[in-house]
């Protein structure tokens, strides 16, 4: 199984944890992540707007440069980027000309893009997964935090059911640990308001963590950087049990008994959700 | 003057033919009189029981006899009268409309549009942009009977 | 030669005022066969049709054009007219100048070339118009209502009543329909079964009525007047001679399976009848359910009957009958908004469907009759209502309103309230739709005196937490996000066609709309008609609608049928299909695209080489054909032709329409 | 001359002369050797005797299957040797009830592809007097030596992009079938042809058709043309001038196109007959090709069980109208 | 309040690049009942929708709740009319930054302790978001 790599900037800074979990993982499992050479930005937000072509040359460039490839992401952000703007390549042939002749490359829309999740399930598939588990996380109660962009738009992301996703929790399953479903865990964690406004990601960051607490979940699994910061930074101190936060990858390199340690979002080791 | 001659000049007006199904809009063309619409009247219609009905030779004989466009109208797929008459006609029509573009025809000459009985304002419509559509394209001579020609004028 | 007359009709200035009538009759007159040619202000008139039938007498005419209105304004009107002149009716034929020239056009110089074109084209065919004789079918005095629900049994009872003899087919093992399904009904809080069980029973006992119960209609053949359907009955494994409704086989069965009629929310026994006041009470067993069945063992309900009227042996059966008439009234299905993953809808016990509630009030029901929680068995104290779940949804669901919902929201929670008093109900809305006699009232009642509380605005997501459902909603005339702990949500789903509308559709030979509702003839003066001469519709088939509107589209069908079972014959199409069989190389394409099986295969002896050669050519059947004429176009030789619409005629008119531009 | 496969036409007098005599048939069709050693023409054999004429070489290219409507109204059961375009025709006629199929028995003869005999003279430059086929090459023999040429470059036109060489349809097969075969190059011309513009394409049409005699040799070897009366030939209604103009031409063409349209089993004899090389069998292709496009893949002649695109529908269809 | 009733360039323009009308809403409120973050906005989601419906530009420009959107889809997810309400929020804070030619956050907004803290793709999300 080979696949092109898009890692995207925060997996070389804060979330270098889930790069270096996720690739021994692959490597591990037979995966063969091609970093792209020479990656740029994946565009950090899709553009919304049908004018704003400028914000498409950096996933179209990406896009381009996997020459048809699969290209894989582990980052949510990066891998929605790209997903929605290799859907626009393929709707609106307007927009195609005018990017990829500003680009100078050739891309039509071809190539699966894919998150590394999806690779698992669907590539790899859980049941191979479960034969390459050496320590499974037997007792530790776990719940998927999914956030919003690999679930939505579902027409376009196709990745699982946007009310009622499995996937993680199927991850989770398959490494062993105890699943955890907490009703909010597709609800937005409060994105990039952290940035300008703190407050409002305080109270979408508190009720998930408290939902997740009540259902009796001792940590949270995300596949996203920013997800995971706010998770741990904008919650409010309320002196109960801390949750943990994890990336998928993270477990999921547990689970296997390969090196590796969680980072959190400030770098110090084994951050804890509340202080 | 002749009807070459005419062809030629800037006033040349077309001779589109459309075929309209009794049921919906043959109907629908009554509406759009009734509610005093106006089109032009270079479209003259043919009443057909069906879309079903329509053979392509009665097209292909149109072109022969001078006509410049070839409309046929029928009720939308699924409200057929006869049920399933348009149905058929849809694949008989869609495998003639793409011979007929590879014979050499311009795709504009012949066209099939779904038209019900409440359609007035539709039926109006695409009689408009038919007879526009073939004037700008100008006259067809494509498969034109010469002899026939001959007695257009002599009439 | 024909000897073909022409008229033309000023209809007032309607055409005179756009056509130049004097320019139309001169050219008229040149065109091949004219023999007369003539004007008239108002030709449709008493002194119009005169003119029309003294010409033909004085010029000896045996073809007659009118330059007028549309044929489908007066074609009949002056068919009549050449008839009484002594002409076959089908001599004639329209020239529409009025709707199709005069009125489209403003510009004399350019309609009344246009005129004369359409006269020309109307003569060429003409010219080469055949007498026809339509044929004459014979009405078959009997009727058929597929289902048996509210519409069902109304309809056949005004048909029974009105003498006629009527079968009612229903799937289902009980007629009933969705209306046995519901406790009470709005606005008069009627108990649903009061007002049904006695019309269930009279429709049964009715002499002119036969039911079919647990029976399918398998295929309808032939045309208004003669429909030719088979039936199939499905075998009950019960004798009905026999039984005696009393029941024990079901109290003696061992083997549990969920009940359709409760919506799957209790169990019923592989032996059953579908609830208490069924008509037959006849039970039937399921066969993949019983064990016996399942197993080869069992046999109880065999050893327990008293009067021995189990029969495991029974066969289905096919009933093979001719109707005149046939009233299509099929009901509605409730969707499925499990799709609507905000919504958990098959995640939690405690969200439920409105008909799936509704089962909760039924002394029968599930629940005996007690309102209370699925998860807990405890009355819930706060229950949220959800309307309008895939209903004005273009998105995931359907883009029409389903029309009774708002009421029957109003009716549950009034409902609700009067058997757990101190429950609060909540109802989002969109809008409330109250349309209808003694409903806006009604409504309000719940509103004001049962303490319901309407917030405008729809919910985002339920939050299934611990023991109850988080509801975040909004109330948008407030302005305000709302969180409700709610014990039970009722979802007000979309009603929607049956699944298998479509098929029915296609199998009785009437069409559906784009969310596969049956259409009427037209939606505003021929609402129980269909495009199918001779079959009907009534009730939610057609559309979402209530009690009260299902019973009167029923009467209306009945209405229609009787009026056409009164009739001895009824007159066939005249315009129909013919083969030149001494040309038909049987290649039979024709019959594979007729719709109405009018076109059989049919051998014949010719003489070949001094011997005879037997071959397969078609033949018509002139009163099942419709005269579509999809036959003439696959038949590359035209040995099959359309009267009235026949290739030659076609042909000429094309001629003639392009010969002057 | 051609070398004869001897062999293998003994194996089919063998079992044919059996059938014959035990009455199992009454007429075989075959080929026997026409006027000159590169072509083959129908056999009509009744006995033991006429079948010493009977060939199998590369030039059996006539579509026997063709003239078993008229054979089956003096006959009651005839053979027929089938090639795999022979087999389609077959079905097309029988779907078309044009004949029993328990009045017929089928010989399959896998064919190997029909050589072309003015391919062969080109090919051969001097006066062409025979040729031996060996291993998927054939040695040309003339006056003044002998040449070797690529087999499939020596093909008739219809063989070139053949997709079924073995019979579909057979009660008995004769020799081992032939491999899988493609035809990339199937629809080669007219997607040419589509790329022109309507002007240019118009203009082509015009120059080919306008050498149309009306002949009607391609209707006549053509198996889906099978009507008592042909369109052309009514009085009434006159659908077809008389005239010998491009009109009229186009007219024949396009309607006798468009009668195949959903049943032409593409064995591209209409092409071979015609004497002046009209393209025929592009218009063919062309409707072959758009309604397997727009209606679904379907190969007449494959199956006689499965309904012709034109006498069926779905309610989804497509249309190839402006208007869906 | 007198409702505009000329002609809104910003909502003429909104339409046209976001693909969204929004005549098309019949504020069933489905947007504002699941948005996450409606507790820090001023308008509800509905609300700006009835605005553009109303053409309320010069209120739209002064409110706050474009900027609390954080784009999470579920609004579009699950809108009954199939709007996406995503799109329409963008297009008017896409609008204001153009026409204020300014932006609404830049670099020197943020704390030094946020610049150290803050994940890469918040900042370089957050200025692609704020920033024209």
């Amino acid at each position: 199984m080979r696949y092109r790599y898009f890692p995207g900037c925060t997996l070389k800074g804060q979330a270098k944890s889930m790069e270096d979990t996720a690739m021994a993982a692959a490597a591990a499992l037979g995966i063969e992540l091609i970093e792209l050479d020479e990656w740029q930005c994946c565009g950090a937000v899709y553009p919304l707007y049908e004018d704003e072509l400028i914000s498409l040359l950096s996933p179209v460039r990406t896009l381009a440069a996997a020459a048809g490839e699969p290209l894989v992401s582990l980052c949510s952000a990066c891998h929605h980027v790209l997903k929605r703007a290799q859907e626009l390549m393929q709707r609106n042939q307007d927009a195609r000309h005018k990017v990829t002749d500003f680009l100078e490359v050739e891309y039509s829309g071809e190539g699966r893009v894919l998150h590394f999740l999806e690779v698992l399930r669907d590539d790899l598939g859980f049941d191979k997964l479960t034969e390459m588990i050496k320590k499974p996380l037997e007792g530790r109660k776990v719940a998927a935090y999914y956030g919003c962009l690999l679930l939505r738009p579902s027409k376009v992301m196709q990745f699982d059911d946007p009310e009622n996703p499995t996937i993680m929790e199927d991850l989770l399953k398959t490494l062993g640990a105890e699943v955890v479903k907490s009703p909010y865990r597709t609800e937005c964690c409060g994105a990039y308001l952290s940035v300008t406004e703190e407050g409002v990601a305080s109270d979408t960051v508190a009720r998930i963590i408290d939902s997740a607490r009540q259902a009796g979940a001792e940590a949270l699994i995300t596949a996203c950087p920013l997800c995971r910061y706010n998770l741990e930074n904008c919650s409010r101190e309320d002196g109960k049990e801390p949750i943990k936060v994890y990336y998928f990858s993270e477990l999921l390199a547990e689970a296997m008994g390969l090196p590796g340690e969680s980072t959190g979002a400030d770098g110090s080791k084994e951050e804890v959700a509340q202080r | 003057m002749s009807a070459a001659l005419n062809e030629t000049s800037a006033d040349w007006e077309p001779l589109v033919v459309a075929f309209c199904c009794n049921w919906c809009s043959y109907a629908g063309g009554d509406l759009a009189g009734t509610s005093r619409m106006s089109y032009p009247a270079n479209v003259k219609v043919i009443r057909v029981p069906c879309c079903g009905r329509m053979n392509p030779m009665f097209v292909l004989r149109a072109f022969q006899r001078g006509a410049d466009g070839v409309l046929v109208a029928g009720c939308h797929p699924g409200d057929c009268h006869y049920s399933t008459g348009n149905y058929h006609g849809r694949r008989r029509l869609s495998a003639f409309k793409r011979l007929f573009e590879f014979a050499g025809f311009e795709p504009e000459r012949f066209e099939v549009r779904w038209i019900s009985s409440s359609e007035g304002d539709k039926f109006a419509e695409e009689m408009e942009t038919m007879t526009a559509k073939i004037k700008a394209l100008g006259p067809n001579r494509k498969m034109r009977d010469a002899r026939w020609q001959s007695v257009t004028q002599s009439k | 030669m024909p000897r073909i007359g022409i008229f033309i009709c000023h209809c007032g200035s309607n055409i005179a005022g756009t056509v130049d009538i004097e320019k139309s009759i001169e050219a008229a007159r040149g065109f091949p066969g004219v023999v007369h040619v003539d004007e008239y202000r108002y030709l449709c008139s008493e002194l119009g049709q005169d003119l029309i039938k003294k010409a033909i007498e004085e010029h000896n005419l045996d073809r007659v054009v009118v330059g007028t209105c549309s044929p489908r304004m007066h074609e009949v009107t002056f068919r009549k007219a050449v008839t009484e002149a002594g002409l076959n009716p089908y001599l004639l034929e329209v020239a529409n100048i009025r709707e199709h020239c005069s009125w489209v056009h403003k510009d004399i110089e350019k309609a009344t070339p246009k005129a004369i074109a359409l006269l020309r084209a109307a003569a060429a065919k003409a010219a080469l118009n055949d007498p026809l004789v339509a044929p004459s079918v014979e009405v078959e005095k009997r009727a058929l209502v597929i289902g048996g629900g509210i519409a069902g049994i109304q309809a056949a009872l005004d048909i029974a009543e009105a003498g006629y003899i009527v079968d009612v087919v229903e799937r289902e093992p009980s007629i009933g329909g969705r209306m046995a399904q519901l406790e009470k009904t709005f606005p008069t809080l009627d108990c649903s079964a009061c007002i049904l069980t006695p019309k269930m029973v009279e429709v049964a006992q009715h002499p002119n009525v036969s039911l079919l119960t647990y029976s399918e209609v398998e295929e309808v053949k032939g045309f208004v007047g003669q429909f030719d359907v088979k039936i199939k009955q499905k075998a009950r494994y019960v004798d009905p001679v026999k039984c005696t409704g009393c029941g024990i086989c079901y109290e003696k069965c061992p083997a549990k399976t969920p009940s359709e009629f409760e919506m799957g929310l209790a169990k019923r026994k592989a032996i059953y009848v579908p609830f208490p006041q069924a008509v037959p009470n006849i039970p039937v067993i399921d066969r993949d359910a019983c064990l016996y069945f399942r197993k080869g063992r069992c046999q109880i309900c065999a050893q327990e009957c008293p009067p021995q009227a189990i029969d495991y042996e029974q066969q289905d059966q096919i009933i093979e009958r001719r109707y005149g008439a046939i009233i299509v009234a099929t009901g509605f299905d409730q969707m499925n908004p499990s799709h609507y993953g905000e919504y958990g809808y098959g995640q939690h016990p405690d969200i439920l469907t409105g008909l799936e509630f509704e089962r909760l009030f039924n002394a029968s029901g599930p629940t005996g009759g007690k309102v209370v929680r699925l998860s807990d068995g405890k009355p819930p104290k706060k229950v949220v209502f959800i309307q309008c779940v895939g209903s004005r949804d273009k998105a995931r669901g359907m883009n029409y309103c389903s029309k009774i919902c708002c009421m029957y929201t109003a009716k549950q929670a009034i409902l609700l309230k009067e058997k757990v008093p101190d429950a609060k109900s909540y109802v989002f809305y969109i809008d409330v739709r109250t349309a209808g006699k003694g409903y806006e009232e009604f409504q309000r009642r719940a509103a004001e005196e049962y303490d319901v509380a309407y917030l405008r605005g729809q919910v985002g997501k339920i939050f299934p937490e611990s023991d109850h459902l988080m509801v975040h909603g909004v109330d948008s005339l407030s302005g305000k996000t709302i969180e409700i702990k709610a014990d039970m949500v009722v979802l007000a789903v979309a009603s929607v066609a049956r699944a298998d509308a479509p098929e029915v559709g296609r199998l009785v030979g009437i069409n559906s709309d784009s969310y596969n509702f049956f259409n009427e003839a037209h939606p505003k003066l021929k609402p129980v008609e269909t495009h199918t001469a001779g079959i009907f519709i009534a009730g939610a088939c057609q559309a979402p609608k209530d009690i009260p509107e299902t019973v009167a589209q029923a009467s209306a069908a009945a209405v229609k049928v009787v009026g056409l079972l009164s009739k001895d014959m009824l007159q066939g199409e005249a315009c129909t299909a013919e083969v030149n069989q001494a040309e038909c190389s049987g290649c039979l394409y024709c019959e594979a695209v007729c719709p109405y099986s009018a076109i059989s295969p049919v051998e014949i002896e010719e003489r070949y080489h001094g011997g005879t050669l037997k071959r397969t050519v078609v033949e018509v059947n002139p009163t099942l054909c419709h005269g579509c004429g999809s036959c003439t176009v696959v038949c590359r030789s035209g040995t099959i032709n359309l009267k009235g619409f026949s290739n030659e005629q076609i042909l000429a008119e094309v001629d003639a329409i392009c010969l002057q531009r | 001359m051609a070398e004869r496969n001897t062999e293998q036409i003994e194996k089919i007098r063998d079992v044919v002369a059996q059938d014959l005599l035990s009455g199992r048939i009454d007429l075989l069709l075959g080929w026997e050797k026409g006027h000159y050693w590169w072509q083959s023409r129908p056999l009509f054999a009744r006995s033991k005797k006429d079948l010493d004429k009977l060939v199998w070489d590369p030039f059996c290219a006539v579509n026997l299957s063709r003239y078993l409507p008229d054979e089956l109204k003096i006959h009651s059961k005839v053979g027929v040797l089938v090639k795999g375009c022979d087999a389609r025709a077959f079905n097309r006629l029988l779907q078309d009830h044009m004949v029993q199929r328990d009045r017929v028995v089928l010989y399959g003869l896998p064919c190997p592809g029909m050589l072309d005999y003015s391919r062969l003279a080109e090919e051969a430059g001097g006066n062409l007097v025979g040729l031996v086929e060996q291993n998927g090459r054939v040695i040309l023999k003339t006056d003044s030596g002998e040449k070797e040429a690529e087999r499939k470059d020596l093909l008739i036109e219809k063989c070139r992009d053949c997709l079924y060489p073995n019979p579909v349809v057979y009660d008995q097969m004769l020799f081992s079938p032939q491999g899988e075969k493609s035809a990339p190059e199937r629809f080669k011309v007219v997607e040419e042809l589509e790329n022109l513009s309507a002007e240019e394409r118009f203009a082509y049409w015009e120059k080919e058709l306008s050498r149309c005699l009306r002949c009607y040799a391609c209707r006549q070897a053509c198996p889906y043309c099978s009507c008592r009366e042909c369109f052309v030939e009514q009085e009434n209604p006159r659908w077809q001038g008389r005239a010998y103009q491009t009109s009229e031409n186009f007219m024949f063409h396009l309607v006798r196109a468009y009668h195949g349209a959903g049943r032409c089993i593409d064995c591209g004899e209409c092409e071979r007959a015609c004497p002046v090389g009209i393209p025929l069998q592009e218009l063919n292709r062309k409707l072959i090709k758009d309604i397997n496009e727009l209606y679904g893949d379907y190969e007449a002649g494959l199956d006689a069980e499965l309904e012709p695109p034109l006498l069926t529908y779905r309610p989804d269809d497509p249309a190839a109208f402006s208007e869906k | 309040m007198i409702i505009a009733t000329g002609k809104s360039s910003l909502i003429d323009e909104m339409k046209v690049q976001s693909g969204q009308n929004p005549a098309e809403c019949y504020q069933c409120a489905k947007c504002s009942a699941a948005c996450p973050v409606t507790a820090a906005m001023d308008l509800l989601p509905h609300q700006v929708i009835r605005y553009l419906q109303l053409g309320l530009e010069e209120d739209l420009l002064k409110s706050k709740t474009p900027w609390i959107c954080a784009s999470c889809f579920t609004c579009a997810a699950r809108c009954p009319r199939d709007l996406d309400l995503a799109r329409m929020m963008e297009g008017i804070r896409l609008s204001m930054l153009r026409r204020r030619e300014g932006n609404k956050f830049g670099p020197a907004d943020l704390t030094p302790e946020q610049l150290e803290k803050l994940p890469q793709q918040a900042l370089v999300s957050g200025f692609r978001k704020y920033n024209k």
